[in-house]
C-alpha cells in the first residue's frame, strides 16, 4: 500500500527534495518538510515506538508536539520529537527506551506480568530486606527513563535576544491572524507567533477543502505576513508567561526574550482521546492528528478507517479521509445524529454509514490495528448483544477538546467547567491577558473571527489605557464538541488513560480507593500527566475519572496547576551565551608578561606569585624575603577607593564605622572596621582625612561594592549632606613596601618623605612620576611602605618605573600569598577567613577598636556593648616547634583538648622570618584563656602539638613600618 | 521480595487499605492539633502515636498531603553540615531514614549516592575541610578529596568548569542519599492514621486563640477546635501563624525554584552541590535530572517561577556538564523557604504555652523530616526542648547565642 | 563593510563632578537641566547623573572644570554603529534601542556591567557605550563574539532576525 | 522578569537592582529586648511591606510598597518620608 497521497494544497513538504535516513538501521526515504514520523508513516513504518512500562507498540497519536510515544534517539540527542521535529538529511535514528527493535522489544514480556504491577506497585515492594533494595533498585533504575545521555557530547549554546511589542499574539490559526491583524491596524506594534513551520493553524488541516474559507485563509495569511504592524515569528513557541508579560520565544535560531504590553492567546484547543480496551494500538489516531498528516505531509496512515465522534469535527475528518481515497468503513456516533447538521448530511452523501449511539467497545491487533468491536450504548456501557465487529487498521478518535491554556493558568488566569461545550473556558482573566477563538469556546468559523475582532478592540483599548471588559461568553458555541464520559469500561483493562505514563482507567481507580482521591495526590501517586507531554491528552481524563468517583462536579474536583514550560526547552536555549564578568587591574598584561600565576578574588583576577607554578612554594617565600630584607611591589588596584565629601562626611564615617573618624587629623589615615547590626564584622579598610570636609576610604577588594552601598545607604536614609564618589575602577594601587621604598620613592616624586613631614599612617597628595598620586603609609604588610593611589592611565609608566628604580636594591614583584604570609607575621586578620559569619571584634582582640562609651552612635554599638560581656571565642597566636613539616597543619584543622572540638585553625603558613611555622587559631572559652598547648588534629588524624605566642610574631614593637630608627634608612 | 505483588496479583478485587482516611467532620476537642500536614506534620503525628501514645491528635492541612514544601524539594538527604549542633540533629535524621521503608512498611526509594560539594575557590576548600574534620570528629563520613578523586568517581564532570573558576576539591560525604518526598510523607501520614491520628485536609487555620499567653484553641474554615497543645509545622507560612499568637521571629519567606529534564537513562548515581555556582543536581528514580540553586534575592509569598532561574541554572550547569545541553527542562516549579539569619532551624517551646513551633526550615528540611518528628513528639510529650534541639530555641536570637551554620556563609543544599 | 562597527573613543577627558558647586564648573560649556539626560554641545558631552552630579566628557583642549569635587574617571568608550547595531545591543541588554530617541542618556546593565549609553544625535550613528576599564577586556570580547554571529546569522538568513 | 518602573530611571528590569529588604528604624535607646528584636526579627507575613531597592547602574535608592503576595508595587514612596535621625 502507497502511503503516500497526492499533492495536498497546503502540503509542508518539498516534493523535489528527497532526504534519505536510517531508522534502526534500516535505509528510508522522504522528503524535505517532513517531519521524522510522517517520513516513517510514509514507509509504511507504523509503530514508532515502545511505550514506558508495558513497552506495548505505539505510533503517531496527535502530530502536535505531545506524541511523548514517539520520541528518538540521534547521535547528537535524546527524546526527539518524532511527530513535529523535521527530518534531516542522513539521520540516524533509533526509538528511545527499546531492549531490541520497536518489532521486537525483549522488555515488552512485562505485560505477562502486568496483573502484578498495579498503580504505585514499587511503593508496596523491594524494600524487604533493606539490604536486597539496592538491587531492586538499580534494576527498576536501568528501565526508567526514556532517551539515552552521550556523556561525550559538547556544551551547545543557542543565541538569546531581548525584543520589545505592544501586544503578542500567540497562535497564527484564523482567529491569531484575525485578531492581530485588527490590533495592528489599529497601528499597535504586533509580535505574532506559531509553533509550526507555516501559517493558517486548523484552517489548514480542518477546513483545508471547505470553500468558504478560502478567500478568508488567502487575504488572512497575506495580509499578517506583510502588515508593517506585524512581526511574524513562526516555527517559534512561547515557552511560558512570566511576571509583566515577559514570554520567552523558542525559535529555530535561539532564544527570544519577549516584553510585551500585552498578550492574546489565539493558541486554540488539544484533542483528547477517547478510552477503550486497546486505544494506544498504532492506528489509533486523534482525528486532528490524521487531517495533519493527510493536509501538512500527504501521508495517509492507514486504508480502512472507523470514526469514532460526538461532534461535527468527527464528520468533517470522515469527509477528509474519503476525500483522500481512505476508505471510512464506518462513522460511530456517541450520540444522537440530529445535531450535526450539514456535516452528517455531507458524510452519508458520501455513502458512508453513520452509527447513531454507538461506541467502540474494543480495539484489536497484534502490534497494529486490524479490527474494531462496536457496539450500542445503553447508558455508559456497550449492549454486547448487538455488537459489530470492523476490519480497520484506522481509528480517527474525535471526542472531544481541552484549551491549550497552560500559558493563562501561568499568568494567573482562572478557566471554570463549560457544561454546553463540555469544556473548560476562560472565567478570570489578568490585567492584559486576552483570549480568542476555539479557546474560549468560539468554534465555528463565524464564532472565531468575531470573537477575534472583539478581543482585538479589548487590547487595543486596554493599551490606551482605557476601561473595557468585554463579555467573553458572547460568541461561544451553543452546543458541546466534547463528549461528557468518552471512557467504555472493559473488564481486561488496557484502556489507557496517559499514554506517557501507561496509566489505565483501573489504575487511577484504585488509587483514589487508597487515598489518593484529590487532583494532586492522584498526580503524585499514579504519576498521571507527569510524563513528557505533562498531561496535555490525560489530564481532562482523569479530572473526569475523579469527579465521578468523588460524585463532584468537574469544577469542584479542580485541575492541577500548568507550570512552565508548554513544551520542553532544550537547556542549550536557556543557557545562552556565557556572562562570567571578569574585571582586570590596569597592570593585567605587565603581569601576564612575568610570569604572574592569576587566582581569581571576587570578579578580578589578580598575581597570585610570579614564577613557574613548579617552583610555586619557593617563589612565595623569595617574595616574603624581598620585602622583609629589601623591597617588594605588589598591584593593590582591586581595593575599593571611595571618595566621602561635605559637611556630614566625618558624622557619616562614625557612623558606619566603630573607631572615632571625626578626631581624624588633617594628613592621616586609621584602620577601619565594619561591623554590621548584629556586632559581626563585615569588613575593614583605611579612613584618610584630606580636609574637615573630605576622606578617603578604601574597602577590601570582595566588599568594595557593599562598602560604598552601605555609605550611600546611610547618606539617603538619614539624610546626610554628603557626596560619594566610587572611584574603584578608576584608581589604580601600588604598594611599594620594604626597608628601601623610601629610598628608591624619594626621587620620583615631589611629596617630602622625610618622617617629620610624611609620618606612619599619615597620607600625602603629590606628584609621582608627573601623575597626581596619593601616598599612604600603611603597616599591613608590617614594613616601611608606601601605598600610591594613582591615575588608571598611569599605573603601568609608575610600576616600571618604580622597578626601574628598585632595580638596584633588589626589587621584587609579590602576590597575595606573600602579602598573606606577610600580614600573618604581623598578625593582622582577614576577614572571611580569620573570621566567620558570627565573628565579633572582641573575638580577634580587637576591643580597641570598639569605642563604646567615647561614641554616641555607630552601627552595632548596642550589640557589641552585650557581646563585650559574653565574648565565646578568641583568635590566639600559635606556632610549631622548629623543623615541623611546613605543610602538615592546615587551615580549618580543630584543636582537640581530651577529645573534644575546642577550636580551629583559621591561617597558618611557614614564616620564613620566625624560621617555622606560624599561624591563627579560634579558640573556644574557656579553653582559650589558659595557656597549656594546644593540639591540632591532620589529615591523618595524628595530633600536632603547638605553642600559644602573643601578636604579632614579626616587629612586635613595629619599629620596621615607623621607621623611627635611623639604621632602617640605610 | 516482591510476595505482595504476586498475591495482589491473584486477587480479584482492588482490596489495599487507604493510605489516608475519607474526609470527616472535625471534632470538638483534641489533645494535640498539628497545624501543617507536610513530613514534619506527619512524622511529628506518628511519633507522638507510635513513641508517646498520644493519638487524640488532628492533623490540620490547608490543601493536600505533602502538598507543601514536601512535594518540592531536592529531596537530598545529608548531614555534612558546619556545626556540632547541626551534625548531631541530622546524622540522627539520616539514620532514622534509613530504617523509615521497614517501619512503614513502604519502600520510599531511599537510595544512598554520596554526596559532594565542590569548591571552587581556596576560601571554599577550606570551608569543606572544616566541614570533613567536625564531620570526623562527630563520627560522620565527610572528607575532602581532590581531583583525582572527583575524576575518578564522577568522570563525566567537566572539572575545568569551561576555564573560568575550576573546581579545586570537593566535600565528599558518602551516606548523602535521596528519597522519593511524596513516599515519606504518605508513610508517615498512613502510620499516624492507622494509630487513630486524625488527617484533616482542605482545613485552613484562621486564628489560633490564647488566654493569658496560654493556648486554649484553634478556629479553622471548618469550625473551632478546643485544645491545650498546638504545634506550627507549617515551614512557608509559619509568619501567618506565628502572628496569630502575637509572636514576631527572624524569619522570611523566599521562593526557592527547581526544575527537571525530561526523563532519560540513568548515567548519573551520585549527588553534585556546587557552592560558588549556586547549584545542585540529582538523577531522580524516574531518569530526570532534577536541579535547583539558591534562593530568590527578594521576599516573597508565592511559588511562581522566573525565567532566569531556569537561564542562569542552565548557564551553569554546562560549566560542570557540557553534555546536559542536549537535555530539555521539561517543568519548573518553586517552594516557599522560610529562611533565618543562621541557616538553623527554630523549634521548641514558645513564650506562649502550649504553642509549639518547628519552623526556619529554609533549603534544609526535607532531610531534617524524621528526627524534626521524633524531637517535636518528645517535646510536646515533656513540654520541654529535647536537647538535640535545644541549640535552635527561639530565644537564641534574643541571647545573642545563634548557631555558626552560616561558616564562611556558603549556602549548601 | 562589516554590520556593526566598534570603534574606541580616546580623545576625551572624562570626570565626576559632585557637590552645590559642580554646576557653575564648566566655563563656556552647556551642562543638562534634567537628571539624566545629557547635553552634547562643540564636541563636549556633558550628562546630569544626580540633584548635582555630572559625568563630563570633554576635549582635551576645553577648559578643565573648576570645582571643590570633581575627579578624572577612565571610562572605557565605544562608539557602535553599523545597521545591526540595535541587534548587536538586544543580545546584550534588556532596553527597547528601538525606541531610543537621538540624544537621549541611559544607565543599565549590558552583559552584567553597569554601562552608560548615549545615543548619536546624527540618524543611523548609532551609539557611544562607556564603562568601567576594569571590564574592557571582557565586554570587548562578548561584543565581537556577538557581532560574529550576527554576521553569520544575516549570511544565512538574508537579515535582520 | 519582574519589571521595577521608578522615577527619572523608567521601568527596568530586577535584575538591575539589589534587594535592601524592610525600611527599619533602628531604636537607638532600647532595651536588650528591644534592640535584639530590631537586630534579628521581621515582620514575615504576607503584607504590604515598605521596602528599599538599589538600582546598581545608577546608584539611584528607591522606596517602594510592594504586596509580598501578588509582588505587585502599591506605591512609591519619598526617601524623605523614611528619614530618621541617629545620634550625632
Amino acid at each position: 500500500m502507497n502511503y503516500r497521497l497526492e499533492p495536498q494544497p497546503y502540503e509542508w513538504i518539498s516534493r523535489d527534495k528527497t532526504i534519505r535516513f536510517t531508522f534502526e538501521g534500516r535505509e528510508f526515504q522522504a522528503f524535505e518538510g517532513d517531519s521524522i514520523s510522517s517520513g516513517l508513516l510514509a514507509n509504511g513504518q507504523l509503530i514508532l515506538g515502545r511505550s514506558f512500562k508495558y513497552h506495548r507498540p505505539r505510533g503517531a497519536l496527535t502530530l502536535a508536539n505531545h506524541d511523548a510515544n514517539a520520541l528518538f534517539q540521534t547521535e547528537a540527542e535524546p527524546n526527539v520529537r518524532g511527530d513535529v521535529v523535521a527530518l534531516e538529511p542522513s539521520m540516524k535514528l533509533t526509538a528511545c527506551n527499546v531492549n531490541g527493535t520497536v518489532a521486537k522489544d525483549k522488555d515488552a514480556k512485562i505485560e505477562y506480568v502486568a496483573r502484578f504491577l498495579p498503580v504505585g506497585f514499587y511503593y508496596k515492594t523491594f524494600h524487604k530486606p533493606k539490604k536486597f533494595f539496592p538491587f531492586w533498585e538499580k534494576m527498576i533504575r536501568s528501565k526508567a527513563g526514556l532517551g539515552h545521555v552521550n556523556t561525550q557530547w559538547d556544551a551547545q549554546r543557542q543565541s538569546k535576544s531581548y525584543a520589545f511589542c505592544d501586544l503578542l499574539v500567540i497562535g497564527a490559526g484564523l482567529s491569531g491572524m484575525q485578531s492581530a491583524l485588527a490590533a495592528a491596524d489599529a497601528q499597535l506594534n504586533v509580535v505574532l507567533v506559531d509553533e509550526n513551520p507555516f501559517i493558517g493553524g486548523s484552517l489548514d488541516y480542518q477546513l483545508a477543502h471547505e470553500p468558504r474559507v478560502k478567500a478568508l485563509r488567502e487575504s488572512l495569511k497575506e495580509s499578517v505576513s506583510t502588515h508593517p504592524n506585524i512581526r511574524l515569528y513562526t516555527s517559534t513557541l512561547a515557552v511560558g508567561w512570566y511576571t509583566d508579560h515577559y514570554l520567552p520565544l523558542l525559535t529555530p535560531h535561539g532564544m527570544i526574550k519577549l516584553r510585551s504590553r500585552a498578550v492574546i492567546h489565539a493558541t486554540g484547543v488539544m484533542e483528547q482521546p477517547a478510552v477503550f480496551r486497546n486505544n494506544d494500538l498504532p492506528g489509533v489516531m486523534m482525528a486532528s492528528g490524521i487531517q495533519r498528516l493527510i493536509s501538512r505531509y500527504a501521508v495517509k496512515p492507514g486504508q480502512n478507517a472507523l470514526v469514532l465522534t460526538s461532534n461535527v469535527e468527527g464528520y468533517r475528518a470522515a469527509l477528509d479521509m474519503f476525500e483522500a481515497g481512505i476508505a471510512v468503513v464506518a462513522v460511530v456516533d456517541m450520540e444522537s445524529i440530529a445535531q450535526r447538521g450539514e456535516w452528517a448530511e455531507r458524510v452519508l452523501a458520501k455513502g458512508i454509514r453513520v452509527l447513531e449511539k454507538h461506541g467502540i467497545y474494543e480495539a484489536i491487533g497484534r502490534q497494529t490495528l486490524q479490527r474494531a468491536i462496536v457496539a450500542p450504548l445503553s447508558g455508559e456501557s456497550c449492549d454486547l448483544s448487538k455488537k459489530e465487529i470492523f476490519d480497520c487498521d484506522l481509528i480517527a478518535m474525535s471526542v472531544g477538546w481541552v484549551p491549550a491554556a497552560q500559558l493563562i493558568y501561568q499568568a494567573g488566569g482562572k478557566l471554570s467547567y463549560d457544561d454546553t461545550l463540555q469544556q473548560f473556558v476562560p472565567e478570570f482573566l489578568p490585567k492584559g491577558i486576552f483570549v480568542c477563538g476555539r479557546l474560549n469556546g468560539a468554534f465555528t468559523v463565524d464564532q472565531r473571527i468575531a470573537d477575534a475582532k472583539a478581543v482585538a478592540q479589548e487590547a487595543v483599548a486596554f493599551l490606551k489605557g482605557q476601561k473595557e471588559s468585554r463579555d467573553l461568553t458572547q460568541y461561544r458555541d451553543t452546543t458541546a464538541h466534547s463528549h461528557p464520559w468518552p471512557i467504555i469500561e472493559h473488564p481486561k483493562g488496557k484502556n489507557f488513560i496517559d499514554f506517557d505514563e501507561d496509566l489505565q482507567l483501573k489504575d487511577l481507580k484504585n488509587a483514589i480507593l487508597e487515598g489518593f482521591d484529590n487532583i494532586e495526590l492522584l498526580k503524585r501517586f499514579s504519576t498521571v500527566g507527569m510524563g513528557p507531554s505533562q498531561g496535555k491528552h490525560s489530564n481532562m481524563n482523569a479530572i473526569r475519572v475523579l469527579a465521578r468517583s468523588q460524585g463532584l462536579g468537574i469544577n469542584a474536583t479542580g485541575s492541577t496547576t500548568a507550570r512552565p514550560f508548554f513544551h520542553p526547552v532544550p537547556i542549550s536555549a536557556l543557557a545562552g551565551r556565557r556572562f562570567r564578568p571578569e574585571r582586570r587591574s590596569p597592570l593585567h598584561a605587565w603581569h601576564e608578561a612575568h610570569q604572574a600565576k592569576f587566582m581569581e578574588a571576587g570578579v578580578w583576577l589578580r598575581p597570585e606569585y610570579y614564577g613557574a607554578s613548579s617552583a610555586r612554594l619557593d617563589c612565595i617565600q623569595e617574595e616574603v624575603e624581598a620585602v622583609r630584607s629589601r623591597l617588594g611591589i605588589i598591584d593593590v588596584s582591586t581595593l575599593g577607593k571611595i571618595e566621602v565629601m561635605g559637611p556630614d562626611a566625618a558624622r557619616l564615617l562614625d557612623l558606619a564605622y566603630t573607631m572615632k573618624m571625626s578626631t581624624l587629623k588633617q594628613g592621616m589615615t586609621r584602620y577601619a572596621l565594619m561591623v554590621d547590626d548584629s556586632g559581626v564584622i563585615i569588613d575593614d579598610g583605611i579612613v584618610g582625612r584630606l580636609a574637615s570636609d573630605q576622606f578617603y576610604v578604601t574597602a577590601t577588594t570582595s566588599h568594595a561594592d557593599a562598602t560604598y552601598k552601605i555609605l550611600s545607604k546611610y547618606v539617603q536614609f538619614c539624610g546626610l549632606n554628603v557626596r560619594l564618589v566610587n572611584r574603584t575602577g578608576s584608581l589604580a594601587a601600588i604598594n611599594l613596601a620594604g626597608s628601601e621604598s623610601r629610598k628608591v620613592l624619594a626621587p620620583l616624586t615631589s611629596i617630602s618623605l622625610s618622617e617629620s613631614n610624611f609620618p606612619y599612617l599619615g597620607m600625602r597628595e603629590g606628584l609621582l612620576c608627573g601623575y597626581p598620586v596619593r601616598l599612604i603609609r600603611v603597616g599591613f604588610v608590617g614594613e616601611l611602605g608606601y601605598e600610591i593611589h594613582l591615575p588608571h592611565n598611569a599605573a603601568l609608566e609608575v610600576w616600571q618605573r618604580l622597578m626601574v628604580a628598585g632595580q638596584a636594591v633588589g626589587i621584587k614583584p609579590f602576590g597575595v600569598e606573600a602579602q598573606r604570609i606577610l600580614r600573618l607575621e604581623k598578625g593582622h586578620i582577614i576577614i572571611g577567613q580569620d573570621t566567620d559569619g558570627l565573628t565579633h571584634p572582641y573575638e580577634v582582640g580587637m576591643s580597641w577598636a570598639v569605642p563604646l562609651n567615647s561614641k554616641a552612635w555607630f552601627t552595632g554599638k548596642p550589640s557589641l556593648a552585650r557581646l563585650k560581656s559574653s565574648c565565646q571565642r578568641q583568635l590566639v597566636g600559635f606556632k610549631l616547634a622548629q623543623g615541623a613539616p611546613k605543610n602538615l597543619v592546615k587551615e580549618c584543622h580543630l584543636v582537640i583538648d581530651n577529645n573534644e572540638m575546642v577550636g580551629r585553625v583559621t591561617s597558618v603558613a611557614y614564616s620564613p622570618t620566625q624560621q617555622c611555622v606560624i599561624g591563627l587559631v579560634m579558640l573556644d572559652q574557656p579553653y582559650a584563656d589558659t595557656s597549656n598547648p594546644i593540639h591540632i588534629r591532620v589529615d591523618d588524624g595524628r595530633l600536632i602539638r603547638g605553642e600559644r605566642c602573643s601578636l604579632p610574631f614579626y616587629d612586635p614593637e613595629g619599629i620596621r613600618q615607623t621607621s623611627a630608627v635611623e639604621e632602617v634608612l640605610v | 521480595m516482591p510476595w505482595q505483588l504476586l498475591k495482589y496479583g491473584f486477587k480479584r478485587s482492588h482490596d489495599e487499605p487507604r493510605f489516608f482516611p475519607e474526609a470527616r467532620p472535625l471534632k470538638k476537642q483534641y489533645d494535640v492539633v498539628i497545624i501543617g500536614g507536610g513530613g514534619h506534620g506527619m512524622a511529628c503525628a506518628y511519633y507522638l502515636a507510635k513513641d508517646h501514645g498520644i493519638t487524640d491528635v488532628a492533623v490540620l492541612e490547608q490543601g493536600y498531603i505533602g502538598g507543601g514544601n514536601t512535594g518540592r524539594n531536592t529531596t537530598i538527604v545529608r548531614s555534612n553540615y558546619l556545626t556540632p549542633e547541626g551534625v548531631k540533629f541530622y546524622d540522627t535524621s539520616v539514620k532514622l531514614f534509613e530504617d523509615l521503608a521497614d517501619d512503614f512498611d513502604l519502600n520510599i526509594f531511599y537510595s544512598t549516592r554520596g554526596h559532594f560539594t565542590l569548591a571552587h575557590t581556596d576560601s571554599a576548600l577550606r570551608t569543606m575541610r572544616w566541614r570533613a574534620e567536625v564531620n570526623k570528629h562527630l563520627g560522620v563520613a565527610s572528607e575532602v578529596v581532590d581531583l583525582q578523586t572527583l575524576a575518578e568517581e564522577v568522570p563525566y564532570m567537566d572539572l575545568t568548569c569551561a576555564g573560568h573558576s575550576p573546581v579545586l576539591g570537593a566535600l565528599y560525604h558518602a551516606p548523602g542519599a535521596v528519597a522519593r518526598h511524596d513516599a515519606v510523607a504518605w508513610g508517615y501520614a498512613r502510620g499516624a492514621y492507622n494509630r487513630g491520628v486524625e488527617l484533616h485536609q482542605k482545613t485552613r487555620v484562621l486564628n489560633i486563640r490564647t488566654e493569658k499567653d496560654e493556648v486554649c484553641g484553634v478556629e479553622t474554615d471548618r469550625g473551632f477546635i478546643s485544645c491545650r497543645k498546638v504545634i506550627s509545622m507549617v515551614a512557608g507560612s509559619t509568619p501567618r501563624i506565628t502572628e496569630m499568637v502575637g509572636l514576631s521571629t527572624p524569619i522570611e519567606i523566599y521562593p526557592l525554584q527547581a526544575c527537571v529534564t525530561e526523563p532519560v537513562k540513568p548515567f548519573m548515581d551520585t549527588i553534585v552541590v556546587s557552592g560558588s555556582l549556586h547549584v545542585y543536581v540529582s538523577q531522580s528514580s524516574r531518569g530526570e535530572l532534577v536541579m535547583g540553586a539558591s534562593v530568590d534575592p527578594s521576599v516573597l509569598h508565592s511559588t511562581r517561577s522566573s525565567f532566569d532561574f531556569t537561564e542562569g541554572l542552565a548557564d551553569k550547569m554546562l560549566d560542570l556538564f557540557p553534555f546536559v545541553s542536549r537535555l530539555n527542562v521539561m517543568r519548573q516549579w518553586a517552594g516557599m523557604s522560610d529562611i533565618t539569619p543562621d541557616f538553623a532551624p527554630i523549634m521548641g517551646t514558645t513564650p506562649i504555652k502550649g504553642f509549639y513551633l518547628d519552623a526556619g526550615w529554609g533549603t534544609w528540611g526535607f532531610k531534617a523530616t524524621p528526627v524534626s518528628g521524633k524531637t517535636m513528639a518528645w517535646t510536646l510529650a515533656q513540654e520541654r526542648n529535647h536537647e538535640l534541639i535545644e541549640p535552635f530555641r527561639l530565644s537564641r536570637f534574643a541571647d545573642f547565642d545563634l548557631v555558626g551554620e552560616k561558616g564562611a556563609a556558603s549556602v549548601g543544599h | 563593510m562589516k554590520s556593526v562597527q566598534l570603534t574606541p573613543i580616546t580623545d576625551w577627558q572624562a570626570w565626576i563632578l559632585t557637590g552645590p558647586d559642580s554646576t557653575s564648573a564648566f566655563a563656556g560649556i552647556e551642562i543638562p537641566t534634567e537628571v539624566m539626560t545629557a547635553v552634547f554641545s562643540d564636541g563636549n558631552l556633558i550628562a546630569k547623573t544626580g540633584r548635582d552630579e555630572f559625568l563630563a566628557f570633554i576635549k582635551d583642549t576645553a577648559a578643565q572644570p573648576q570645582s571643590s569635587w570633581c575627579f578624572r574617571r577612565h571610562d572605557r568608550i565605544l562608539h557602535i554603529q553599523g545597521h545591526a547595531w540595535t541587534e548587536l545591543m538586544l543580545c546584550l541588554c534588556q532596553f527597547d534601542f528601538h525606541q531610543m530617541q537621538p540624544g537621549e542618556w541611559q544607565m543599565l546593565a549590558v552583559a552584567g556591567i553597569n554601562c552608560w549609553l548615549w545615543k548619536d544625535p546624527h540618524p543611523d550613528q548609532g551609539i557611544l557605550i562607556g564603562f568601567d576599564p576594569g571590564y574592557a577586556e571582557y565586554l570587548e570580547h562578548i561584543f565581537h563574539d556577538v557581532i560574529n554571529e550576527i554576521e553569520l546569522r544575516s549570511v544565512n538568513l538574508g537579515g535582520a532576525l | 522578569m519582574k519589571l521595577l518602573d521608578c522615577p527619572v530611571i523608567g521601568k527596568r528590569p530586577i535584575s538591575e537592582f539589589d534587594y535592601m529588604g524592610e525600611i527599619r528604624i533602628p531604636p537607638v535607646d532600647a532595651d536588650e529586648k528591644t534592640w535584639s528584636e530590631y537586630v534579628f526579627n521581621r515582620k514575615g507575613a504576607p503584607c504590604s511591606l515598605r521596602e528599599a531597592w538599589y538600582h546598581r547602574p545608577t546608584g539611584r535608592w528607591y522606596v517602594v510598597v510592594r504586596n509580598t503576595v501578588t509582588d505587585e508595587i502599591e506605591a512609591h514612596v519619598d526617601i524623605s518620608e523614611v528619614q530618621y535621625e541617629l545620634p550625632a
